[in-house]
């Protein structure tokens, strides 16, 4: 009993850390990484490279004065950014980072490195709360009594639906090929190799459903170029234009754990995982292990600097380009490309 | 036991947003507290052994539904709705007591089921999850099912109509 | 081949309705020969049934099952007896002629005009031939659908008015109907276990409706819905008020189907179902029956003699002609059934070629008002030989048709009510007079009205559509065993029961 | 010829039928005198070789049925045609007339148009057809074919100019007046089917005959209906009124149909018929009183009417009254008689007006002629000739058959018939009075249009003329047959000598002897001594010659006119009355015709549009919207409103089902 | 997921739950005029029905005889939800169609079909 809240604990104390470590890194990336495709040094002082800029943000952020401007709704206000972060993390927890290898820790099953007991709805329990990442936002933008907030909150709000489609749609095509909602099984059924020479990664096997999934991917988590929740251009900061220090802090938090998470859900679902191409190795014992997380790891990283270079590269859409394309061409591709997968299936080369 | 009382914590939270539900004069306050009790539901579905339900309630009703919610109300502006049974003192009281009389004929229902109550045997089936109700949603009830997402195809097209407004 | 053409020939008209309806509305032509094709072969197929038809047998022949609802014992059965048999034929044989009649009409839905025409005429036939009583009450209320449209939509200016009330009318009769049909066919359920609507099965058990206590008896129940659908159709004294304004908004299409079969529909339920069905019921009934049959016959004459309009008038000699009708088979003696039935014909040919006559100077001169007329004799004398050759069958001239069933009727009523005879003898004198002063103020004296002047007589065409029914006329006045013949066994078995 | 009796009708009929195309074709009037003319002509013959048949053959009645026209039930009727005595009489003069007329209109209306012609002929040949059926029918159906054929034609005929308003009125009057005694004639058929389940004269009269009192009830009511018949279609009171108007027709129709063949044949009828009325005294009485009441009725008003046509109707409904009386004493014979020779002489008389109405152009007024005899001595000639026969003098047609009659009737009176004896005497006073007023009623249009000088204008004095040959011929043929017409019923016993009355002896074989004596007509042959009746014939002839004498006092010679008109002044309402022929017409106008005319009204605008459409139809229509209109306001428009009523309905559904 | 048999909650709780539910819903329903607060209600009440079912399904699921009938129970609530989504999408754009023409989404103020 006790023991089982131990090793729970631990695993979440584990996922924590690791999770909150990305965003720093994640905020120096993106500031070099911009600074890089900008042509500029970007930030260089504090510390090696400008390697501590992040944790001085950080405390910067944290010593400010907390301010509650006037005709906000105190609960809504407060509540937004906490929820905002909550969802991310409470994502996080159903995905696993490293292959299961049925290692113990003090007589318990480790059960991979995934914080939350292996749902067999996996898949839909992160989407569940993923479907959650859209409340912060409205009700940041509702309550802070400001019509550029609430401009954002509208738009986020549409936007996170209309794409949640695509994206769904885009996944039963994986559901489909794997058989299963359980992500560890899904990342298994990518392992080896596919049509004799590609890796047999759904991002090989369904091309479109894999696009589909990162471009919806970045309208959940409004990256640039569908971040018109905050787009500064037209409504000085969206949703969280009335925020600050702590409140903005984990607002802006809570956007890299989202693009943590989904850059590893991309991962699970698309690029197989711990599998590495073409070579088959069984991960056994703690090295294994290690060795997957490491892997694991590597395509995260890849995918979040695909994030910033992104970012940094295509412009901003308009809403109704955003609102056309969510509907008249990711719905539709989605569509074709599970009949894809299905006819596929039928005739067996998956 | 303890799943017991998370039942019964979650029972009484959905009561109480329920009634928060309908008693607020804010509707976003309504809608958060739909979507508290939404969760409840889930929880009870989830305890009842119904995990997928559980799943789409939540991504369905928290997830589509009250965010749909939330932005007409946003859209719209409302701030402040009327008290409840404001005016029509006539309507409010039949109303009450309708609500209290159906309410209280279920409760009585439910009370002379309580004897029914079969026993619960070892090594139930093993019928929340998604594999079982898939496959019953496109056997046994395929028509049922294709009907349904006729009726969003349906649903879909007439919002965006009404939505669409008179002016081109 | 035999035992399935009744069943055929009813459905044909239909069948060349959909032939129909991919020709483009506006190739008129087309469409009226179709039709008239159509409606000949119809007619000409239906010449079967005469000679396929064995008039001592007095038996249903032609008869043709089918299950249908066979959970409730209701199948497709069609048959004929000698009764039928001439009211199909005068439905027959009244197709191409109507089709002709309305071959001039220039109006814009020639198509749908024909197509409901076909239809009616399928209603017409089937309600004569059915022997299930659930198929006879659809095919009764097909035939009121298309006349319904018939009216109200090619009809005269007040012609909605007319269409609604003939509508309303005859629905309100039918409705119960429908309710007494319903009743007889639990009532064979508890009689027999067994469910049907069959009319051979009605006549083993409908008879059993007791119509004794008091005047809320089934029997009598039954029989007064029954009686109340038909005294509509026919129309019995007080319900006519329809038919005046029917007939008169009605084109010629629609009056002469109206007024050479609708009104026999009515006639032929009292004798199949209201006789047959509950003779106990009948007798009961009877002087009732008789009472407004003679009010009709006289009052029915009386109003017509003070019509501004021909129709209308003729509308009303109608009503008192079908009073003759009812008084024969109130009379219920061999000699009047028979008559009646004769009469039905007879009414059929007369009040129908009443019609086209007039729809012929209606197309002419667009005014049916007595008052406009006058002194027609002179332009066009033909035509006026012809009316009155019409006129004098219809006020029963010995020689032409309607003396023969008039003489019958009331010959075989004075053996049972010599009383009502003798009234309905003032019917017959109060015909000459409206027929007689209606020709005179047509056709006789002067040529007063200028408009009238250049009216051309009869044509071709026209003399076409009315030649069938003249011969028929005369045909029947001087030889009408022709059509005695094959009713006499089927009457004799209907007053049997 | 026997054997196809058929041919005599039908010829006419083709005839008819054959005109009728020519007509239509408008072919000239030469090919229509052939069929039209030819026709009967042929028919005629036809009859004749047949009666020469029938007369070398022993049978006396020859029924030849040729198929079966109505049959159903109790009714059983046979298209059969039947040579009898009395249809052979009827035969013989009605296609000889029929011919002579046929003939005279070929001069008289060559003045009308080709199709005009043409339908005239035609009409004509289908009355000789229908009335040929008439008197040859077999049973009374055929019988009435014939009946209503003639009524037709009569209709047809005196509307012949019907573009003139008065004479299709005429016409339809005519008609409809006819219709009326049709329908007694119908109820007679029925009746006699009820009976006798046959309506064949050969079965039904024997059949009466031989059991009178198991048939007495039913001769009565089957005689009187049938008499109704015979009033409509005679012309007797009350249904007389048709006549005159129907001079509107042209003249020789009125010669032929309305005065020599079809008003005759409801005497043809009874006498037909006469079992029944000899088997019932009170149907006798019934005949016998009408037809003495019209006979001076009709001659009182034909006393000042000045149309010689007019005249010459109310003669004719007074004749036939005589014809009824003769019936209706018993004489049937004697009416029989009667019926020849007025037809001869009323043939005659009516040619003979015509004659002079074609002379005048169309005149009819006899006011404005006078003098006539020197410019048409034929007409003339033959006009007296008929006109003595009428007014019965004796060795002219006329004196023998209503002497007869006449005689005939006071013997009943004296005989005391069926215990009605005064009566009769009172209808042989009647008669006796006709009598004379009919020589003054004769003469006073002989000395008025023949005799003195003409009152009328020069220009159509100078086309005064006599009539073309075609019109002359027949009518010498009928004035020589008026006058000699008479010896066909010699009243032999006069001289002590008996058969020489052919016509009795040929007829006597219809008057079927009755079995039990007890009753019908006691035939009261010698009732009254021969020295009574000389005294009889003394005083007709007395009457009749009275009549002339007064008659001539007042229209002939300087004082002609003056007595008269002082006798009007005298006598102011009679003669309005007269003048005004008892007002009948207006009073059947006013008893029948308004009436009807408004309950028809009240029935449509009252009955039917007040009381069933509007107040029941559209009533029902009404109350419905009425109720929808109070229901409606449930409809608030507010949902709430529907919401909380579904969920009270729901609760009380579950309350109720708990 | 958790056994059944694990699980010692008697299903009439849950109908109770529900009917408590539903009764909120109803009151709810019947006493707001705002069309929105009406459509919450109405989910309440959608939900509680589903919890009927859910109770249902769950005793059945206790028992191998009426397994399938306990996975019919979650097929119907899956419709429901289903329903209920369609329903609000194009509730909600009815409302939005009402506050254009009336500046308002009190359901009183759309009254205008009537008498």
């Amino acid at each position: 009993m006790w023991v089982d809240l131990i090793v729970i604990g631990v695993k979440l104390a584990f996922g924590l850390v690791v999770l909150l470590t990305t965003v720093p890194i994640m905020v120096w990336v993106e500031r070099r990484g911009s600074a890089l495709i900008q042509d500029r040094l970007g930030p260089n002082r504090v510390g090696p490279l400008g390697l501590f800029q992040p944790i001085v943000d950080v405390v910067k952020l944290l010593a400010k004065e907390v301010i509650t401007p006037a005709g906000v709704r105190p609960l809504l206000y407060i509540l937004a950014p906490a929820i905002a972060v909550i969802v991310a993390l409470s994502t996080f927890i159903a995905i696993p980072i490293g292959k299961d290898s049925g290692l113990e820790l003090f007589g318990h099953a480790v059960n991979g490195f995934i914080v939350a007991p292996d749902l067999n709805i996996g898949l839909l329990y992160v989407f569940a709360i993923a479907s959650f990442g859209v409340y912060p936002l409205l009700l940041a933008g509702w309550s802070s009594d400001n019509k550029y907030a609430l401009l954002g909150g509208v738009r986020a709000s549409a936007q996170a639906i209309s794409y949640e489609i695509a994206m769904i749609i885009a996944i039963v095509g994986v559901l489909m090929s794997s058989g299963t909602l359980r992500l560890q099984q899904i990342v298994d059924a990518q392992s080896g190799v596919w049509m004799g020479f590609l890796p047999h990664w759904n991002v090989f096997s369904q091309p479109i459903g894999a696009l589909i999934f990162m471009v919806a991917v970045f309208a959940e988590t409004n990256r640039l170029p569908f971040d018109l929740p905050e787009a500064d251009a037209e409504l000085v900061a969206g949703y969280h234009t009335e925020y600050s220090s702590i409140r903005f802090a984990a607002f802006y938090m809570s956007e890299y754990l989202h693009m943590t998470v989904a850059a590893s859900l991309v991962t699970v679902l698309f690029l197989g995982g711990w599998n590495l191409p073409w070579i088959d190795i069984p991960f056994e014992g703690w090295a294994g292990v290690l060795l997957s997380m490491g892997v694991f790891g590597i395509k995260v990283a890849t995918l979040l600097w695909f994030f910033v270079w992104v970012r940094w590269t295509l412009p901003r859409f308009r809403y109704d380009q955003l609102m056309a394309l969510g509907w008249k061409v990711m719905v539709p591709l989605a569509v074709l490309n599970f009949l894809w997968v299905g006819v596929a299936m039928a005739l067996g080369y998956m | 036991m303890v799943v017991t009382i998370i039942f019964l914590v979650a029972a009484a939270i959905a009561v109480v947003f329920a009634v928060l539900t309908v008693v607020p004069r804010d509707p976003t306050k309504n809608v958060l507290s739909l979507v508290i009790m939404s969760f409840a539901m889930a929880a009870v579905f989830a305890i009842l052994g119904m995990d997928f339900l559980a799943a789409i309630q939540i991504i369905v009703y928290s997830g589509a539904v009250l965010v749909l919610f939330l932005f007409v109300i946003m859209l719209l502006k409302i701030r402040r709705i009327e008290a409840l049974g404001s005016g029509r003192p006539v309507q409010a009281l039949l109303g009450a007591l309708v609500a209290a009389g159906i309410g209280g004929m279920m409760l009585v229902v439910a009370g002379l089921l309580l004897p029914l109550q079969g026993a619960v045997l070892p090594g139930a089936v093993e019928t929340g999850t998604a594999f079982p109700i898939g496959r019953a949603l496109l056997s046994t009830h395929l028509f049922a099912f294709e009907f349904i997402t006729l009726l969003l195809v349906a649903a879909i097209v007439g919002a965006v109509y009404l939505g669409k407004g008179e002016e081109e | 081949m035999d035992q399935h053409l009744l069943f055929l020939l009813t459905l044909s008209p239909t069948i060349f309705a959909i032939l129909l309806l991919p020709i483009p509305k506006h190739w008129k032509r087309v469409h009226r020969v179709v039709t008239l094709i159509g409606s000949t072969v119809i007619f000409a197929v239906s010449t079967r049934l005469w000679t396929g038809f064995n008039p001592d047998n007095p038996a249903f022949q032609f008869v043709d099952q089918h299950q249908w609802i066979p959970q409730f014992g209701i199948s497709i059965h069609v048959g004929l007896d000698g009764i039928s048999l001439l009211l199909v034929l005068l439905t027959t044989l009244l197709l191409p002629v109507v089709v002709l009649a309305a071959w001039s009409l220039n109006i814009e839905h020639i198509k749908s005009l024909h197509i409901t025409f076909l239809l009616l005429a399928t209603g017409m036939m089937g309600t004569f031939v059915s022997l299930d009583l659930f198929l006879f009450y659809i095919f009764w209320e097909i035939t009121l659908i298309p006349m319904y449209f018939i009216i109200g939509v090619w009809g005269g200016p007040r012609r909605i008015y007319a269409a609604v009330k003939f509508f309303i009318f005859t629905m309100v009769g039918s409705v119960l109907m429908l309710v007494a049909i319903l009743y007889l066919g639990w009532f064979h359920h508890q009689q027999t276990g067994v469910w049907s609507y069959d009319y051979l099965d009605f006549l083993q058990t409908a008879p059993l409706l007791s119509v004794s206590g008091g005047w809320l008896a089934p029997g009598l129940l039954v029989f007064a819905a029954f009686a109340l659908a038909f005294a509509i159709k026919v129309p019995i004294f007080p319900f006519h008020t329809w038919l005046p304004d029917a007939h008169v908004e009605a084109p010629t299409t629609g009056s002469v189907l109206l007024a050479g079969v609708l009104l026999k529909m009515g006639a032929y339920g009292f004798m199949r179902f209201n006789r047959a069905l509950l003779p106990d019921a009948w007798d009961i009934f009877v002087p009732l029956i008789l009472a407004l049959a003679v009010i009709g016959i006289i009052y029915g004459a009386l109003v017509a003699m003070v019509q501004p309009d021909v129709k209308k008038l003729v509308a009303y000699s109608s009503v008192s002609h079908m009073g003759f009708v009812m008084l024969g088979l109130a009379a219920g003696t061999q000699a009047s059934t028979q008559g009646a039935v004769l009469q039905m014909v007879n009414h059929g040919l007369t009040t129908g070629a009443l019609f086209l006559l007039v729809g012929m100077i209606y197309e002419r001169t667009y005014t049916r008002l007595i008052a406009d007329f006058g002194g027609l004799a002179t332009v066009m004398p033909v035509y006026t030989g012809i009316f009155l050759v019409v006129t004098l069958g219809s006020i029963g001239l010995p020689g032409l048709n309607g003396f023969v069933g008039e003489f019958l009727i009331l010959a075989g009523a004075w053996q049972n009510y010599p009383l009502a005879v003798v009234l309905a003898g003032l019917g017959i004198i109060l015909g000459a007079v409206y027929m007689l002063w209606m020709v005179q103020r047509i056709f006789w004296g002067p040529l007063d009205n200028p408009k009238n002047e250049g009216l051309s007589d009869i044509r071709f065409r026209e003399l076409m559509v009315v030649a069938p029914l003249l011969v028929l006329i005369v045909w029947i006045g001087i030889y009408p065993t022709t059509f005695l013949n094959p009713m006499e066994a089927a009457v004799r078995l209907l007053l049997a029961r | 010829m026997l054997g196809s009796l058929w041919l005599i009708p039908i010829i006419c009929l083709a005839g008819a039928v054959f005109n009728l195309a020519l007509g239509i074709v408008r072919a000239p009037k030469s090919a229509v005198t052939l069929v039209g003319v030819g026709s009967v002509g042929a028919s005629t013959i036809a009859t004749y070789a047949a009666l020469w048949d029938y007369l070398h053959q022993p049978a006396e009645v020859i029924v030849e049925p040729y198929f079966t026209w109505i049959s159903a039930g109790v009714v059983n009727v046979n298209a059969s045609l039947q040579l009898d005595p009395l249809s052979a009489v009827m035969t013989a003069f009605v296609t000889l007339v029929g011919f002579l007329i046929h003939v005279y209109s070929i001069g008289y209306m060559h003045s009308e148009t080709d199709a005009g012609y043409a339908r005239y002929f035609a009409y004509l040949n289908l009355f000789m057809f229908s009335m040929l059926l008439l008197v040859l029918g077999s049973n009374l159906p055929v019988m009435f074919v014939g009946w209503e054929g003639v009524g037709l034609c009569s209709y047809l005929l005196i509307g012949y100019y019907y573009d003139k308003e008065w004479c299709a009125a005429a016409g339809k009057k005519a008609f409809i007046v006819n219709r009326i005694g049709d329908l007694g004639f119908l109820l007679a058929i029925f009746a006699t089917i009820a009976w006798f389940h046959s309506t064949e004269f050969t079965v039904i009269f024997p059949a009466a005959a031989e059991h009178p009192d198991q048939f007495a009830g039913a001769a009565t009511i089957i005689g009187l209906l049938l008499f109704v018949g015979a009033i409509g279609k005679s012309a007797q009171i009350p249904l007389y009124v048709w006549l005159p108007d129907a001079m509107a027709g042209p003249t020789p129709v009125s010669a032929l149909i309305h005065a020599a063949t079809m008003v005759t044949a409801g005497v043809y009828m009874v006498v037909r018929a006469n079992v029944f009325y000899r088997l019932s005294p009170t149907a006798m009485l019934a005949v016998a009183i009408v037809g003495g009441v019209t006979a001076i009725f009709a001659a009182t008003i034909g006393l000042v009417q000045n149309d010689i046509k007019k005249v010459l109707a109310y003669s004719t409904v007074s004749q036939l009254g005589y014809m009824f009386l003769g019936a209706g004493v018993g004489a049937f014979v004697a009416a029989i008689f009667h019926v020849v020779t007025h037809a001869f002489f009323k043939a005659c008389l009516f040619l003979g007006s015509g004659s002079v109405i074609h002379a005048c152009g169309g005149e009819q007024d006899m006011r404005t002629m006078g003098g006539l005899r020197k410019h048409m001595p034929i007409t003339y000639w033959t006009f007296l000739a008929a006109t003595l026969a009428i007014s019965g003098i004796p060795i002219f047609a006329g004196f023998f058959s209503k002497d007869e009659i006449l005689a005939k009737a006071y013997e009943a009176g004296a005989a005391n018939l069926n215990g009605f004896g005064a009566t009769y005497q009172l209808l042989w006073y009647l008669g006796l009075a006709g009598a004379l007023l009919t020589a003054f009623y004769m003469f006073r249009v002989v000395y008025m249009t023949f005799h003195g000088s003409f009152r009328g204008s020069e220009e159509t004095e100078r086309h005064l003329h006599e009539s073309p040959p075609s019109m002359t011929g027949p009518l010498v043929i009928l004035g020589f047959l008026s006058i000699v017409g008479g010896f066909f019923g010699f009243p032999g016993q006069l001289f002590g000598m008996s058969g020489l009355n052919l016509i009795e002896r040929f007829l006597h074989p219809i008057i079927l002897p009755i079995a039990a004596a007890t009753h019908g007509a006691a035939h009261a042959e010698h009732a009254v001594g021969l020295e009574t009746e000389w005294l009889l014939v003394a005083v007709s002839v007395g009457v009749a010659v009275l009549g002339i004498v007064i008659a001539r006092r007042f229209y002939l010679g300087p004082k002609a006119f003056v007595l008269p008109r002082r006798l009007a002044e005298r006598l102011p309402m009679v003669h309005k009355m007269l003048l005004g022929k008892y007002w009948v017409d207006e009073m059947y106008h006013v008893l029948i015709v308004a009436p009807v005319h408004r309950m028809a009204m009240i029935c449509w605008k009252v009955i039917d549009e007040l009381i069933i459409d509007t107040l029941f139809v559209n009533g029902a229509a009404f109350s419905v919207e009425l109720t929808g209109d109070l229901l409606r306001f449930t409809t608030t428009g507010n949902v709430r409103n529907y919401v909380l009523a579904v969920a009270l309905a729901i609760f009380a559904l579950a309350t109720f089902l708990w | 997921m958790i056994p059944v048999e694990a699980v010692p909650i008697p299903y009439t709780w849950v109908l109770a739950l529900s009917a408590v539910l539903f009764a909120v819903g109803t009151l709810g329903v019947l006493l707001r005029r705002n069309g929105i607060a009406i459509f919450l209600s109405l989910e309440i009440m959608l939900n509680s029905a589903n919890l009927a079912f859910a109770a249902f399904a769950f005793r059945f699921a206790s028992d191998h005889a009426t397994a399938a009938a306990a996975l019919d129970g979650q097929v119907f609530i899956f419709f429901v939800i289903a329903v209920a989504a369609a329903e609000a999408a194009v509730g909600l754009a009815l409302f939005i169609v009402l506050f254009r023409c009336k500046g308002s989404i009190d359901v009183e103020r759309a009254n205008i079909l009537r008498w």
